[in-house]
């Protein structure tokens, strides 16, 4: 099992989480985070003094899938985050040792997504 | 369409009913221009006075608003537009003529619909120094709004929204109005036992908390309000600034509530008592504010409000009876009560936002102040046959008559409102399921969140992340480089 | 420095004006000490009257703060104070004597600056019944103020701010001050045609509508309002507290509105408009509550503020010529007209306030409602030659006068504001750059967020993260372990 | 306990006091109905105009809750209320005496605890055609407590709650009754240099801003303000909208400040004064707006509403005296004034809500201002014996007489507070700890957040997530399948 | 050492984080979430227009443990996030390989809990 | 490739954030987490009544780098992190199997952080 993590823009999570669903992945999870990167700080003005934000709001997305379901994921992703400017984020893979469901105890590859039926 | 129905049979009522009276009525006086100065400075007076009661509408919102959790604070709004709608429509077809009309020592019986000068005894022309029928609707309709408003404290968070309908024009249709009748109009209260209460420490505040006590009886707590263990936990208001900004109007509020009940510019009396108020008020706070510090160091920002509001529910009724210092005295023990009062109350019931001690006890309290503090002069000023209080006079009789009227009133209006919210309950339930209490009422009862941007994830928000891919613009030269269209 | 120089302009202009008047000017009676109390007491009233009205800005604020995202809230702030700012100036120099200034059925061309007591018909001493002319000044432009605040609901989230810049002082020097003066002061429509408007539905709220509705068509709807199949979704406001908060003020303000629109406290009329009003908003709320629950089930907390919007609007025009039965027939009929409109609307162009629904269409129906219900009697005091409703009349005479005022109020604002709006579209441009918008219109025109600890990272917030390592103190014994400085 | 024990004696001193006066009191005539209509009228206006002035309260409160962090917003609550309940019981057990009281050039020294009405020289019957001692002081009292408001502003997130009961009473007791007592009463400022200032822009806001200035120097700025090499940094406050309510209610407050100030309803005067305060408004607000606009390109919402408070600040003084071009020129330097002052301001000390420009500098230029622009007619009319300004007489004698007073005014009060600051700082000290202001001042001295559930972890609030397991109830059919009990 | 990720309903974090304290332990992260699964979205209204709500407000816990804890944590959220309705959550295990107490810069299992007796 | 996710207080961020820039690492992402650990609950009052808060705030940043970079971040962190006092927080470091930039599409180690002329 493997773990994606994507930090994307606000706007390109609506339609990733479409496609998935539609490959049959329904389950994940988002976060808010801030970040910074390439992207230049903004700078805000308040009663003429000045402030300057190098982070920037963007959504982390968690996944868990098989290992075998890597790439669809990445590659949907890759698919709708991209505006081409920077600040579309980044995605990372990490190893994922053991899944547990609570709603039943089981465990194992099997409970990561919705079985077909079920949805 | 039941209401447009409704309208329209009151409508036909109304042309079908004829004018009863015979002397030439104050429109066509008006009309002629034959209006006397006085009875219109009093009448500007006195509705600009209830314009300013009318805000506290405001003021409790923001108040409720502020001391409910974030996922309840939108039906604060639903709830008191609602109320204040119905009460508006009832107070006129019906609840005034209860009230104000004349009629006898149990209820009114002539007014309905506000038809008939004359069905009005505290109005002109009956009473030529003081202010046109409509007037004396308008500020005593906001009282009674008020009286509902605070009714429905005990109840936030978890009460179905349906029960405002049903008991709201019950409230403002009867039960509300036959206290008023009996003492702020020529009822037996005041006419037989002389109680008296200028502005409304028994009316408005007793009346309220007798009923929000009936309603907490039958609804219980919020969940996990009680530990296993049964002691209270705190749920904190979400919202301090807003409950601040309620205090605030209320307070100000207050400045129209016991000043106007002169109802009259030319006594010389109401700049007076716009003193009075803030005497009490300002000891409420402060004597709340020094309860608080002594009990747990910190300077507990809900309790300062509910000492302010404790002070000036006290001095309402005897606002017009008392000197200046006695409203010091007042207003202070008033602070004392409250805090002790919702530290007490709330180990056993769950009174989100303190009505019970700062209206129902603060109430209490102000009602039989006047008993102890009138003065002789200001108590034959205001009704001819009732007494000073007893550190004047040094008699029981009037202190005797303050507690006949608060025990009256609380059993009257607490029976009567039990019964009702008895039957509510039987019937469509007061209460909602666990899961709608869960998920808030907002969400439950009215199909949004109050505020929509902190429970909705944003990029389900149009504007914060859900636009189509298919609505998004090519890329270019932008200048927060972070920013896509 | 252009404004300063403008003032200084205006100043010298002022000084050398010669004092047109022979007759003693009322500030030098006044000095005297020489006014009747009738006037100091009208005087006094429609101050304080306008005075609510003057707070409908912070109602009409805190509805749109209510109504808009977050990232918009500010900009709403910076919006009512400049229009508020423009309009005051701008209705002294010029606006107030097009519409309130002696001239003729076309425009009032006396009394730029207020200057000249005797160019104002309406007001003391031409009128000596009345109030003095800064009175009705303050009055009118309270007025004018609030009737460009509507404007610009429909444009919220989109439009640059350099168009209320321009288009301010054309509406408050000019559109407003035409209909204004054609149906509430001397004007053609009034003076030939007989159309009556008691407080402003046509005035106010048909004129503020057919502007929105010329600005909105220009402007489009705000990015992913429509999905691509065209179907509307809902961009909820973020803030229904507030929302709530701007209802009941401008529920008060209202109560200053029509009843202080007698510009007399001596007539008695005013205290049954209060009581008129209230009506018509309570049935809105009820009506719009009932309707929204028939149709979705739930109780929607925007639409009840919406439905005592238009309940108040319809009533605004028909209040001083109604009774009190038909208030509640024209309050509810406005609130199902406001759901239903509200909903279809939504469908073809979007209005995020509602404007179009609770300000236009409601008031039509209030201007037409007053030919429905208008009784003889008020019809006649309020202007001779007037005729009464059909309803008592049996006689479409002043339905179609009011028909003809909506239609050509309507058109006269609908045309010229979309000549304004086309021209500032094709120079300076109307609205906002994509990126703009979806970073929101405080931070690309104001340069801050409205909520900045909401938007900017905490650890890039000053007392939230973002203190310097070298302005750390060093560890001691701290109460809350976990805090340092 | 203290308070109480202090309000019995209070009241065991009234009650032995001899009523001093032997002509019939008011109380009396007006329980005979033997009062002037006029009297009436006069008292019920500025009743409600000091009415709108109270309420400024609540404006202040918001523009400071909107004005700083979060973390920090509830105790502008607390803040607000005690030292609005301080100043009610202060002034009128002294401050009212001492100010407005019969006595001499220095002080005055009649009239504690508003005992006897001839002990008001301003009020009836001594002044009949003014207002009733109550009247009176309650309109003193508003002004006083705004001014306490307002001094409090420079302190903003760092000040020990303790500062406020210290310097409240000293401050309602004796520094402003002094300052009023020499300009607005019968004092030499007024009396013998002819120093003139309508409704305050020395007596309220030169006076609130030097002893602003003086406690800002003790305290210094907020934790992190300036960065390691002295350049100031943005501290944004978290609330734009509140901030926007809250310039709205000061501005309309001010339309019973300056009006109001007139005493009086039937000189014709107070509906031009309306008139002007509005001007001044505008103009500081576009003026504020143009030039940071000049400057950064963006319309700053905070800028504009310090320009609507500086443009307002600097008319109240002049209000009664000057054309209304003038007010316009006069509000729209106060705009320019606002901005330049801020920012430089910024540089050295930290004034987070702006008060050393929006009070100090406009006040300044307003006292300033009225011995430019007054009129002669109008100085005469107001205090015989004074003097037309520069413009009118090009003498210079009434601009020194102002200038006079306004250094006279900021020395006497910045001297005096420095002075109780300094012992406060020496004793229990100015300043939270620095732990504490990282934390906030709504945890460390109220004990709970202003918001709580922004700043307590959900899982820990009961509602939205601390429920015990033991509360849950068990499985079924659940409407959203994400939500159980 | 391990770091066990799980997504749960809010009103489960109470008495888990109150069981793990009294099982020795105390240290743990939390985050607001928001995921989607099998459960269904809700339908919000707002003046008469719909906004579908697919992802729900979860809370995310994080605690690292030694490899010997895991199965102890698991069990416990297990316990006491399970309801039987969909939307219960899930619990992931993911390697780490090292890990540092900021406070005294020590590294090693032995930071990932309090001592016994420092609690 | 590692991640390094440390849980730290807010006002050690704006230090660390700007070492890593200047020693080339601009890219990272923050989220706010609440935490506990050894630290006490505070209490707090409302009205009377008490509320007991165990729960920290505190700062989450996560940062992937090359496998050689890794002490370097760790490093910054515990330099700057520290106070001494309980409640400075922990750093832990997880594999990394792969990492894509979403602007581009492209993979691998170099596109973690901006190349140098990038900037
Ligand atoms: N090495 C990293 N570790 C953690 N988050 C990262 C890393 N690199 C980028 N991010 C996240 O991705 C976002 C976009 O990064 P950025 O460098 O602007 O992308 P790009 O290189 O495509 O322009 C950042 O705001 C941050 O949240
Ligand atoms: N594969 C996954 N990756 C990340 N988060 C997940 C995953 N599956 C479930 N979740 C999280 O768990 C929550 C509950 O999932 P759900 O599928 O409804 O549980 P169940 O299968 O027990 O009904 C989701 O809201 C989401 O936050
Ligand atoms: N084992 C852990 N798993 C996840 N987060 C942890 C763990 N230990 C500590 N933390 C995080 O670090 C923060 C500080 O922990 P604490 O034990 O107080 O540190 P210290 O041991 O340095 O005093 C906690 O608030 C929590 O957010």
């Amino acid at each position: 099992m493997k773990k994606v993590e994507a930090f994307i823009r606000h706007e390109a999570f609506e339609p990733i989480r479409i496609e998935l669903l539609e490959l049959g992945f329904p389950s994940l999870s988002v976060m808010e985070a801030k970040g910074s990167g390439r992207q230049r700080g903004i700078t805000e003005r308040y009663r003429g003094a000045e402030l300057t934000s190098w982070l920037r709001p963007k959504i982390k997305i968690e996944c868990v899938v098989a290992d075998g379901d890597v790439q669809t994921i990445v590659d949907t992703i890759l698919k709708h985050g991209r505006t081409g400017n920077v600040g579309d984020g980044k995605i990372f893979v990490l190893p994922v040792e053991q899944a547990w469901r609570v709603r039943t105890g089981e465990s194992g590859e099997e409970i990561l997504q919705a079985h077909p039926g079920e949805g | 369409m039941l209401l447009l129905a409704l309208a329209l049979a009151l409508a036909a009522a109304a042309l079908l009913a004829p004018s009863a009276s015979a002397a030439p009525s104050l429109e066509v006086l008006g009309l002629q221009g034959r209006l006397s100065t006085d009875l219109g400075l009093n009448s500007a007076w006195v509705v600009v006075a209830g314009l300013f009661v009318m805000f506290m509408q405001a003021g409790l919102a923001m108040v409720e608003v502020g001391f409910v959790r974030g996922k309840n604070a939108g039906s604060i709004v639903a709830k008191i537009l609602a109320n204040f709608a119905i009460c508006g429509i009832v107070f006129w077809a019906v609840g005034f003529a209860f009230s104000f009309g004349s009629g006898g020592l149990l209820l009114g019986t002539h007014g309905f619909f506000t038809e008939g000068q004359s069905a009005f005894p505290l109005a002109y022309p009956i009473n030529p120094k003081g202010v046109t029928p409509d007037t004396l609707w308008f500020f005593e309709f906001v009282f009674c709004a008020i009286a509902l408003a605070i009714v429905w404290g005990t109840t936030l968070e978890r009460v179905k929204f349906g029960v405002y309908l049903i008991y709201a024009p019950i409230f403002a249709g009867i039960i509300y109005p036959v206290i008023a009748h009996w003492i702020f109009a020529d009822g037996w209260l005041r006419a037989d036992l002389h109680v008296q209460d200028f502005a409304g420490s028994i009316v408005v505040d007793v009346t309220a908390g007798a009923a929000a006590l009936a309603v907490l009886l039958l609804l219980g707590p919020r969940r996990g309000k009680y530990a296993p263990d049964g002691k209270p936990r705190a749920i904190p208001g979400h919202n301090m600034p807003l409950f601040g900004l309620g205090i605030l109007i209320l307070w100000l509020g207050w400045f129209g509530f016991n000043p106007g009940s002169t109802l009259n510019a030319l006594d010389g009396r109401f700049p007076e008592i716009v003193l009075i108020t803030q005497l009490a008020g300002s000891a409420g706070v402060l004597a709340a504010l020094a309860v608080m510090w002594m009990l747990t160091k910190t300077f507990d920002i809900g309790m300062a409000g509910n000492g302010a509001i404790a002070g000036l529910v006290a001095i309402t009724g005897p606002a017009g009876y008392v000197k200046p210092w006695a409203a010091v005295v007042i207003g202070a023990v008033a602070g004392v009560i409250v805090v002790f009062g919702v530290i007490r109350i709330d180990r056993r019931v769950d009174d989100p936002i303190g009505v019970l001690s700062a209206h129902l006890l603060a109430g209490i309290w102000g009602a039989l102040s006047l008993g102890l503090f009138a003065t002789p002069l200001l108590a034959a000023h205001n009704l001819p046959g009732s007494h000073g209080g007893l550190l004047y006079t040094g008699s029981f009789t009037q202190l005797g008559s303050q507690a006949v009227g608060v025990i009256v009133t609380f059993a009257f209006v607490f029976v009567s409102s039990y019964a009702v919210f008895w039957l509510i309950d039987r019937t469509i339930g007061l209460r909602v399921s666990p899961q709608e209490e869960n998920v808030g009422l907002d969400i439950s009862e009215h199909g949004m969140y109050g505020y929509p941007e902190q429970f909705i994830p944003s990029p389900e928000l149009i504007g914060y992340g859900a636009v189509p891919a298919s609505l998004r613009i090519g890329t270019g030269p932008l200048s927060d480089p972070d920013v896509t269209a």
